[in-house]
Parts: C-alpha cells; structure tokens; sequence
C-alpha cells in the first residue's frame, strides 16, 4: 500500500510515549494500551497501518461506538430486564415493541451533547436528524418527537462564564431554535420533553433527542446485510468534511480550546433533504426491495459497512471513489469517518437494484453503488482500484471493554428539623417562578406538535389560551385503530445529584405515574445516561449507583429498556454534570378519546390525593428555595407503584377520574395549581392535622408514587381505592378562582390564580423575550 | 369529466378525485389525504413532478408544511414552481369553478401565486403572509369563527357565526396587503364575501395576542377568491378531528362542505 | 460573476423580526439600541459574461421567486 | 449612529438555505447559477457617541446573541 492515492503509512514501531502522542496528533484518542493492541494487531499481519486504516479503528473503538467503559454494567443490570412486549431491542438503533398483533412502534433516545456545546443550533438540529434515521433503519415511519434538554442557570452573570464556554442563554435559544428548525421542516411533531437549569450544565449543556415510530410487523428490517453479493448503495446527503471526529470529540472532556478547535466536528443539517430521504427509504422498504438498512451516524462509513456486514455474518468491499461527495480534495480516510447529514445505508440483491434506484430518483435523492458483500469476514476499501484497507472485521468492530474503577461516596441522610416558614404564599410563588418549575410555553410552543394530525393530547392542554402542562403527550399512530401511544420523559437532577440511586429509582417511579396520569398503561423504557468522566472513580461511582438504582426499580415492572444511549465525559474545566440518566417511556391507551388530562374540569368536583406522603425532603425544590441541606431522598417501592397504578387506571376506565396529575417538583402544591392554570377555577384545599409533619412541609413534601385526582363520583372512587388497599385522601375541591389551602381551617395559603399563572409563565419569557 | 355530470346527477363520492400536490418538506400531505378519504372521497397524493393534467381531478389542495424548507419565504419556492409548470391550467381549473384549497404553507402558496384574493389576475402576488409579529412559529390551539356568508364553497356546511377550535401551527401567518390599497383592497374582502374566518375569543369577539396568534389585520384567519372556489386559511381543520370540545365543531366540515359543492357541481 | 440582491422591507412595514432582536438585546442589558433592522442578501455566483444578460436574469429571479412586492424592496450589485 | 453587522458563513460550512435555493432557481430555468450564499445582516441603531464603546458593545451583541465564532464569520460597518 503506498501514498499514491493520498494515502499514507502509519508507522506504529514507536516507543509507548510516541504511540500516544501519535494517536492524540491523529485526533482519534485511543489510550496507550488501545495503541499498543494496534500495534499487536498489526506486527501480526507482517505491515503498519495505513492512515485510514488506523482511524477507522479510533472511530469503532471511541466510547462513542463501543461502550468500552459501560458495557459490562448494561449488560447485567439494563440489558438483562425482560418484558414479553419485546420484539427486537437494545441490538440495533432502535427498539421494537408490540403494539398490537399488526404493528409495532419503535423507541431510539440519544445524547448530542458535546457538538450543541460549541455550536447549539446545528448541533441540536442534527440531534434530531440523527435519531429520525435510527428510527426509519428499522423501517418505521417517525411519529413523534422528544426532547430532553439542560443548561446552565440562564441568570449567570457573564463574568462568571468561565473562557471558551458559551452563555447558557445562548445555548438554550440556539437548540431549541435548531431543534424546532428541524423538527418543524420535516413535519414530524415535538410531543414531549424537558427543560432543566442547574450550574453542572454550564460548561457542558445536554441535549437528548427521542424519537418514536409505527412500523407494519412485516416491514421491519435489520440493519445486517443478508446474502453474499448483496450490493451496499449509499442514499440522502453527499460526504463532505463536515463532522470529522465527531465521536471521539464526544468521547473526550471539552476545554477552553474546543469552541475552535473542533469547528470540523460541527455538523449542518439539511432537512429538506432528509424529508425525501425518509419518503424514499420507506416506500423502497415497504416494497420489500431491501435487504438491510442502517443509517449513517457516528463513526460514518468506516463504523456502518463493517457492522452491517459483520452483522450478518459477511466482510465488505468498498470502493471508496464512488462515494458521491461534497467537496473536490477530501483524502480517502475523511471520505471514510466522515459523519455528514443525511446519509443511510442500504444493502439491496442485485434483481432489485435498479428498481431501488428509480425510487431515490423519483424522490431526487442521491444513491451510489459503492460496493458489495464478501464472503470473507473482512473489510476491504479501494480507492481507484488500489487496495488501502485490508482487515479483519472481528477486530475492527470488537474494541475494547473495561471494568472502571468505582468510588461510591455515601451520604449520610438524616431528617431535618426546619423552622415553620412564616410566608408560605411567597414561598410557593417562589417556586412557580423558578425556571425548573415555571411554564417551559416559550420552548414547547415554538414546536409543532401537532403536525401529522395525530397528536391527541398536546404537552400543554387547557383552555384554548392557558394551558397546564401535561405528564404524557398521546399519538394516535395507526388512522384505522383507536389506540394510542403515550409519551412521556423523566428525571430529577437535582435529587440525582443528592442521591443516585434513589435519584435514578425515582425516575422511573415517575415516568410511570406520567404514563399512568393520563390513562396509559406502561409499556416501554428507553434511557439515555449522560455522566462525567468514567475514568474519575468518583463520575463512574456516581454512574454505577444510577445503574443500579435504575435496575431495582424497573426488575419487577414487566416493562424493559428497549433502547438507549451512554453519554459519558459530559465535563468541562468547571466540572461535570450532575448525574442525568434521561428516561424516556411509552404507555398504550387502548382509546384515545379516554385520555385524562390535567387541567381541573368542573367547579364542585372533589379533589383527592393518592399515595403516602413522607418526610422526604432530600434534593427537593422546597429545601433549595429556604436554603436548607440535607434531609431524606423519596424512595420508592415498585409493588406501590404497581398496585396504586391499577387501581388509578381502573377508577379512569370507570370514568370517574375527570382529571389527574402526578407529584413531582414542588409536591402538591404545585400540581394543584398546574391543575388551575389550564382552567378557569381555583382550588379549596382542607387539610387535617398530621402527626409528624407541618402543613408546609405536606404540601411541598417530593414523596414518590403519587396522584392528584379530580373526581366526580366519589363514593364509587373511595370504594374502589379502598378494594385495592391504596391510600389516599380527600382533601379539598375545584371552586373559585383562587388557590386556597387551609389546615384546621387557618389559611396557609390564599392567592389568585391569575396572580400565580403571571408568575409560572413569565420566568422564563423574562430572561428569553 | 365525471360520468355523474353529464346526466345531472349528483356525483358519486368515491369518485371524487382530489389532488394532493406535494413536493419536498410539503409535510402535511397525510393527513389532508385522509381528511378526504375518512369522508369517501378519493384523494391522491401527486408530486408536481408527477402532475400530468390537473383535469384529471376535481378540487386541488395544497397542504401544509414547509416546501423547499420555506428558505426564501413560506410558500414562495412551491408557488413558482406551480406557476412555471400550470400557471393557464390552474387559471382555467379555477374559471371552470373547481374547488382549490390551501392550508397553513398551502394558503401561502396561494398567496404567493396571486390567485388570493385573486382580485385580478396575475403572475405575482398581491398580498402577502408575513412573519407572526411574535417572530417566531407558534402552535397553539385557535378559535375561528365562520363569517362567510356562503359563497364559500368549502364552509357552506359551517353555519355562520359558529366557532371552532382549530390547531394552529406557523411562523408567517399575518396577512398583508399592499400598502397603497390597504383600505380598499380590506373593504372589497368584506363587501365581496371573501373574508372566511377571523380570530376570536371563547366570548367570540375579535381579541389580540394571543387569541389572534399572528397579528393579522382584522383577525383574518381565512380567505377565499371572488367565486368562492379558492381558499386559503392559516390553522390547521385538518388535524382537528379529534376534539369535538364544547368550543366548536370538527374540522372536518371544512373538507365535508367541498365535497358537497363538488357532489352538486 | 459574483451578484449580490439585497432584500429588505419596504417602508412603512414593521419588522417584527427586528423588534424581537431588538427586545433580546435590551434584556441583555444593551439600553442604548434604539432600533433593528434585518435585512437578507442573497450572494449568487452566476456562470456567463454578458453583464446585462445577467441583470436580466437576477430582475427576474427576483420577480419569479425571490421578491415578494408587497413586502419588499431590493437593489442589486453586481460585485465582479 | 447606525452600524451594520453583516454576518456569513465560515468557509467550509455547509449552507443548506443557500443549497435549497440554488436548486429552486435550478428547477425555474436558471442554468447559469453555480452558487448561492445566503447572508443576513443587522442595521442597529444606536445611542451615544463614543465609537470606541458602540464598537465594544456591537462585539458583545454578536457575542452574546447574533453569531456563533464557530460557524459564522461577521464584519462590522459603523454607518455614520
Ligand atoms: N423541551 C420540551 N419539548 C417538548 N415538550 C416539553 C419540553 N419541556 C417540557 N415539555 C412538556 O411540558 C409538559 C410539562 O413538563 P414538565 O413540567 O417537565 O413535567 P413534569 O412536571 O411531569 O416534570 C410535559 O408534557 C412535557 O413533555
Ligand atoms: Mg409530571
């Protein structure tokens, strides 16, 4: 192999500290010990690497691609979790779940973190772009959008900003901005999502994308060729050196020099070339005319065409001057990492080919032959007729795996006495203007989310103008059924950064009770877990404790994690952030038309509390906003969770529940007046006297496994309850326009309702206009 | 033609033939093809590459989305796009009285066309759906109030005065008139019975931001041309099927009142 | 040839664009601005040397596509 | 005082407005278009007199709210 073709010998006979200086000059980041089994590898085939070939290898072995660091946690405490709803997950892009005897939907979640960091609105759009092409590999049709989101406090003084990061405010504007640019234009709707604001995501933001589709049980396809011979055509976007490295810049910390020394990761996109894109894919697929798709994301063509080939128990020959490009000059190794937009991989039978390629063209996509399948488990790249990759697939797309070492640093929790507050309505306004707490209109708007005509309940639903915001979205994917897919997204940093265990066990407590808020069973669980530095025994202490917390939640709930995504190094020079595994969950809900929303539905009716409240106030809203340490995380008890859910779903079929929402921030005070907000009437709360708690603290108090209810039978309600052993409480009723909570008949609160929605809606408005 | 007409008869709805043209980012297509099929008529979707001859159908619909990306303004690519391939079919299917009809990105192709408010005709626009004056796209649930008097072949069904609750979902979506001909060009809307639906509040009177979610003058939310078979209207009675909510009727009379005009044609 | 159209908003039409950057700026503390304008060209390169060809062209691809004159007015320049 | 802040795309970067449109003029007959660049650009009206302090503050308004160093490149004219 010699450098005629722009190709060049790599000399890997170096001494230890040359080798790793090579691989970080190069860009790929491989550590020494990576290096060295390269090096191993290669003395064993009698030659040095070729440039390309050695930075496919730092492409397939990024923690990115491999999970190096993760694997063998999954393995056993998220993989290993059972539903028979399952048809096919956690093996490819994207999980495929029952969703009756014709169909099934499909779940992908990914992180785009480090390139929304230094540039938001590409980074974010192509967020998107990345997670509607995991949905459509399988063959589905994208249905609804997610979008959980974190940033830095949006009041950071600018002199705080530490050099080279961006403000948060500029960061949240820019991806939301790229998320709705995206999402809007190719017409698939944003149902659901979250915003958060703590100073761990200054330096280094989040941004998790979510996607769902529907697919035909007979459409799904793999991402694997299927026979020898079968022919690889590259489809959508040209190759150009848009995002080079892009997933050894996400598996690195960034730092001062990131903004412009990464600028060849930033990627653009193009959704009016991918919404041809998605039409052409589908139709050449529902034809039956595929073998096997699987869209192009990190790592480009180098990880794409070993997997699928390797998948499916073949090598590949590629021949690389095929490739149809962007730009004059790029040299064969860009051409082959390269992460540009828009691109998917087919693998089609020769008697097939011309009729796949009619339809791109019909539909004005670019498809390119680019090369075929081999019999020989091996890669093999040439480029204008010269060899320049030669090797063996087992080892290119094998990489390595770790055993991190684990620090767990256990808190101490104990309760904490706290003095009475002597206002108790600032307190609440306080809350309800905090940007956690306050209406997120100002992003949730600027989304379509009623694009497709399928969108049954929207984030926010009320009173055409004011709405409340909703604990799950419904899509009603498939025009001949009546069912419905129920879409929700949890997570608490705050109480993960308490508590990671608990943190974790409480956010699939509450992505449970969303689903279950508006009349969904649960079904489906996708996570994506964004950490520090794994290489910190601390970062990857934090991270082995969400695992597990994650795990004993969810062992027993017969719904399972059918998709996900690591995102770890999510560090800069100001620190990591706080530990974010994002769960994102699917329920069904036979018929949409009984779907319950939050907003309260008629004066008169009684209001009732389901769960037990405790006195856990660890990493709660309340002892933030009064400045006290300490206390006890909420726990949780999966049969609770099991039990207290039937029977909240059995008292909706019956009708008698007109409206629900789930405790979560800020405790029943705030669902109360979210229920409000989207209605014209107040609320009259009643409360007895407790043994061991203050009003304050019951009302504001972040005990899992929890409901607010509107009822308009309540005899049938409370027979019903009480048949299933839940407890509960009645504790006041829909009237006025006020927010009125007394106990033993002393006011502790008294406010206007449109005096505390002034508040809710406007935090955020007041920073972002 | 339809075989039904030549004998007078009414036409037979399945044999309806509804043009849904498409082209790139037009992403609305689906669910206007089933807003005519839920009701049994026989919508196609038609790339404009595709399209042979717009005679072929009988009501032409441009959906929702945002074709071409919307880069130059929303609706400008598709329309010149329409215009350079059957400007004199379009002009003569719209004489002949064949229903055309425009939603959200489908309205401001018509617009960009000139073919609303269709005063006269011409090959460039003569008004315009302008950025909302919040400047950004918004999607928020919209009450609409019907105003037409009935010349409007795709809300005879919708008695006037009535209000609907419609999904709405743009960024450009305040209507705008030539400045020179503001006054006249808004007074000959309301005297010709172009004016379709305004804008209200659950009381049903004409309110601002954020009843009214673009700013458009007089709340106009939809129009129609001078013969009433050209419509335009920015919110969405497409995706609004599944709230039968106590503030209005489904949006499906919209496609149910075009298929009648076309059954009776 | 390299020809640059510049597109803005004809007089008398407020730019709710403007204002909102405007209304952005102003909580970002910047007291001072009192107005803001946005305006978009289009830089197209154009193959061809006859020069009044290609003014022809550019008048109507703003005619046919880029212009709409109700809302807009441009000038162009032709830069090399 | 008026500045005018022309902001653009870095070399490299790829545009896809300026791809799209060039595709649309493509489609309506006009062959000779090799390229188009879609640039925007703030007219910011401006109290004060010290040019020293505008020219500061128009860099923290680009910094701040109108471009990102990593994508886009800008020049600043103070108008008058
Ligand atoms: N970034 C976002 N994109 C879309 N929807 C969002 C976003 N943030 C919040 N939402 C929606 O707003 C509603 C309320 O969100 P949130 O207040 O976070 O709920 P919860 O109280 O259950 O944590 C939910 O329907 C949620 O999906
Ligand atoms: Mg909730």
């Amino acid at each position: 192999m010699s450098g005629k073709q722009n190709v060049y010998e790599i000399n890997l006979d170096l001494p230890d500290e040359k080798l790793l200086e090579l691989s970080r000059k190069i860009g790929i980041g491989l550590s020494l010990d990576e290096m060295k089994s390269v090096r191993n590898y290669f003395r064993e085939q009698g030659r040095n690497p070729t440039d390309i070939e050695i930075q496919a290898i730092g492409q397939a072995w990024s923690e990115h691609c491999c999970y190096k660091s993760s694997k063998s946690l999954l393995k056993k405490f998220i993989f290993n979790i059972e539903a028979p709803q399952n048809i096919f997950v956690i093996k490819e892009d994207a999980g495929v779940v029952e969703f009756d005897k014709d169909y099934a939907y499909v779940l992908a979640l990914e992180s785009h973190n480090h390139p929304s960091a230094v540039e938001p609105y590409g980074g974010a759009a192509t967020g998107i772009g990345g997670i509607l092409r995991d949905v459509v590999c399988m063959g589905a049709q994208p249905v609804a959008l997610i979008d959980p989101i974190f940033f830095g406090p949006l009041d950071l003084p600018y002199d705080q900003l530490p050099k080279g990061v961006k403000h948060p405010e500029f960061i949240f504007r820019g991806v939301v901005a790229g998320i709705r640019d995206y999402g809007n234009r190719v017409g698939i709707p944003t149902v659901s999502g979250s915003v958060y604001f703590h100073p761990g995501y200054t330096g280094n933001c989040l941004v998790n994308v979510g996607c769902v589709g529907i697919i035909k049980k007979d459409d799904i396809i793999h991402s694997r060729v299927k026979e020898l011979g079968d022919i690889f055509v590259m489809v959508g976007g040209r190759t150009g050196r848009d995002g080079i490295h892009g997933v050894n810049f996400a598996s690195a910390e960034l730092d001062e020099e990131s903004e412009t020394s990464s600028r060849s990761a930033v990627q653009v996109g193009d959704p009016i070339t991918k919404e041809p894109l998605i039409h052409a894919c589908l139709e050449a697929n529902t034809k039956k005319l595929l073998n096997g798709m699987k869209d192009l994301g990190g790592g480009g063509l180098s990880c794409v065409v070993g997997e699928m080939a390797h998948a499916g128990g073949f090598g590949a020959k590629v021949n690389l001057e095929k490739v149809l490009l962007k730009e004059k000059g790029m040299k064969p190794w860009e051409i082959w990492v390269s992460e540009s937009q828009e691109r998917m991989m087919l693998a089609v039978s020769k008697a097939n080919l011309q009729t796949v390629l009619d339809i791109f063209d019909k539909w004005d996509v670019d498809a390119a032959v680019i090369g075929e399948t081999i019999s020989e488990r091996r890669v093999l790249v040439y480029y204008e007729g010269e060899k320049i990759f030669d090797m063996d697939s087992e080892f290119l797309t094998g990489g390595p795996v770790y055993a991190r070492d684990v620090k767990v640093v256990k808190k101490d929790q104990k309760d904490v006495k706290t003095q009475a507050p002597k206002d108790i309505n600032d307190i609440l306004i306080k809350m309800l203007s905090d940007p956690n707490i306050a209406s997120k209109d100002w992003v949730i708007l600027q989304y379509d989310h009623t694009v497709r005509g399928s969108t049954s309940l929207t984030p926010l639903y009320g009173d055409v103008v004011n709405f409340s915001p909703q604990d799950s979205a419904i899509v009603k994917p498939v025009e001949e059924l009546n069912k419905g897919l129920v879409i929700s997204t949890a997570v608490n940093p705050f109480l993960l950064e308490y508590d990671p265990y608990w943190g974790a066990a409480s956010a699939i407590d509450e992505i449970y009770r969303n689903i279950v808020a508006v009349g969904g069973r649960p079904h489906s669980l996708a996570d994506c877990l964004n950490f520090g530095n794994p290489e910190k025994p601390e970062r990857f202490g934090d991270f082995y404790q969400a695992v597990m917390g994650l795990n004993f939640a969810t062992k027993d709930l017969k719904i399972s994690f059918s998709s996900g995504n690591v995102s770890l190094y999510n560090e800069s020079m100001i620190g990591s952030c706080p530990p974010t595994p994002t769960i994102v969950g699917i329920g069904i809900i036979d018929d949409v038309e009984k779907k319950v929303s939050s907003n309260f539905k008629k004066e008169g009716n009684s209001i009732y509390l389901i769960g037990k409240t405790e006195r856990e106030f660890g990493g709660s809203l309340y002892y933030r906003i009064i400045g006290v340490e300490g206390g006890i995380a909420p726990k949780m008890d999966p049969q609770n969770l099991i039990n207290y859910s039937n029977a909240l779903l059995s008292s909706m079929e019956k009708g008698i529940v007109t409206s629900c929402h789930d405790l979560s921030e800020g405790g029943l005070a705030v669902a109360v007046v979210e229920m409000a907000f989207g209605s014209d009437y107040g609320a009259i709360i009643d409360l007895p006297l407790f043994k061991d708690m203050r009003a304050d603290e019951f009302i504001f108090s972040e005990s899992n496994t929890r409901w607010v209810v509107e009822v308009k039978d309540e005899k049938a309600f409370e027979s019903l309850l009480n048949k299933n052993n839940v407890p509960y409480m009645k504790i006041g009723k829909v009237s006025g326009r006020k927010l009125e909570i007394k106990q033993n008949g002393s006011k502790i609160i008294d406010a206007p309702i449109e005096k505390l929605r002034e508040k809710w809606k406007n935090a955020i408005w007041e920073h972002m206009g | 033609m339809p075989f039904g007409s030549i004998w007078g008869d009414s036409m037979d709805r399945s044999e309806i033939k509804v043009c849904v043209l498409r082209i790139e980012g037009t992403n609305n297509e689906d669910e206007m093809y089933y807003a005519f099929k839920r009701l049994g008529a026989s919508p196609e979707l038609v790339h404009l590459k595709d399209l042979k001859d717009i005679f072929d159908y009988n009501c032409l619909m441009i959906p929702g989305g945002f074709s071409a990306g919307d880069y130059v303004r929303a609706g400008a690519i598709f329309a010149s796009r329409i215009r350079a391939k059957i400007a004199n079919d379009l002009h003569r299917f719209i004489d002949e009285g064949w229903p055309v009809g425009g939603i959200c990105n489908g309205f401001q192709v018509l617009v960009e066309l000139g073919v609303l408010p269709g005063f006269k005709r011409m090959d460039y626009p003569d008004a315009c759906l302008f950025l909302n004056n919040s400047a950004r796209f918004e999607c928020r649930p919209t009450l609409l109030k019907h105003e037409n008097k009935g010349k409007c072949v795709f809300t005879r069904n919708i008695p006037k005065g009535e209000i609907m609750l419609v999904p709405s979902a743009h960024g450009e979506g305040k209507l705008l008139l030539p400045r020179e001909k503001e006054q006249e060009y808004f007074d000959r809307l309301f005297e010709n019975d172009q004016v379709v639906f305004r804008y209200v509040d659950k009381e049903g009177e004409y309110a601002g931001y954020p009843w009214n979610p673009n700013g458009s003058a007089h709340n106009i939310a939809g129009i129609c041309n001078e013969a009433g078979n050209v419509f335009g209207m920015m919110p969405h009675p497409e995706r609004a099927y599944f709230d039968k909510n106590k503030n209005g009727i489904s949006g499906m009379n919209v496609f149910e009142s075009v298929l009648k005009y076309i059954e009776e044609k | 040839m390299k020809v640059e159209i510049k597109v803005g908003l004809k007089e008398g039409i407020t730019d709710p664009e403007g204002l909102n950057i405007k209304k952005s700026l102003k909580l970002l503390g910047f007291d001072d601005v009192q107005n803001v304008e946005v305006k978009r060209s289009y830089v197209i390169e154009i193959s061809g040397k006859d020069e009044k060809k290609i003014r022809e062209d550019i008048d109507m691809m703003c005619k046919k596509l880029l212009i709409n004159p109700v809302i807009h007015d441009y000038e162009v320049e032709m830069i090399k």
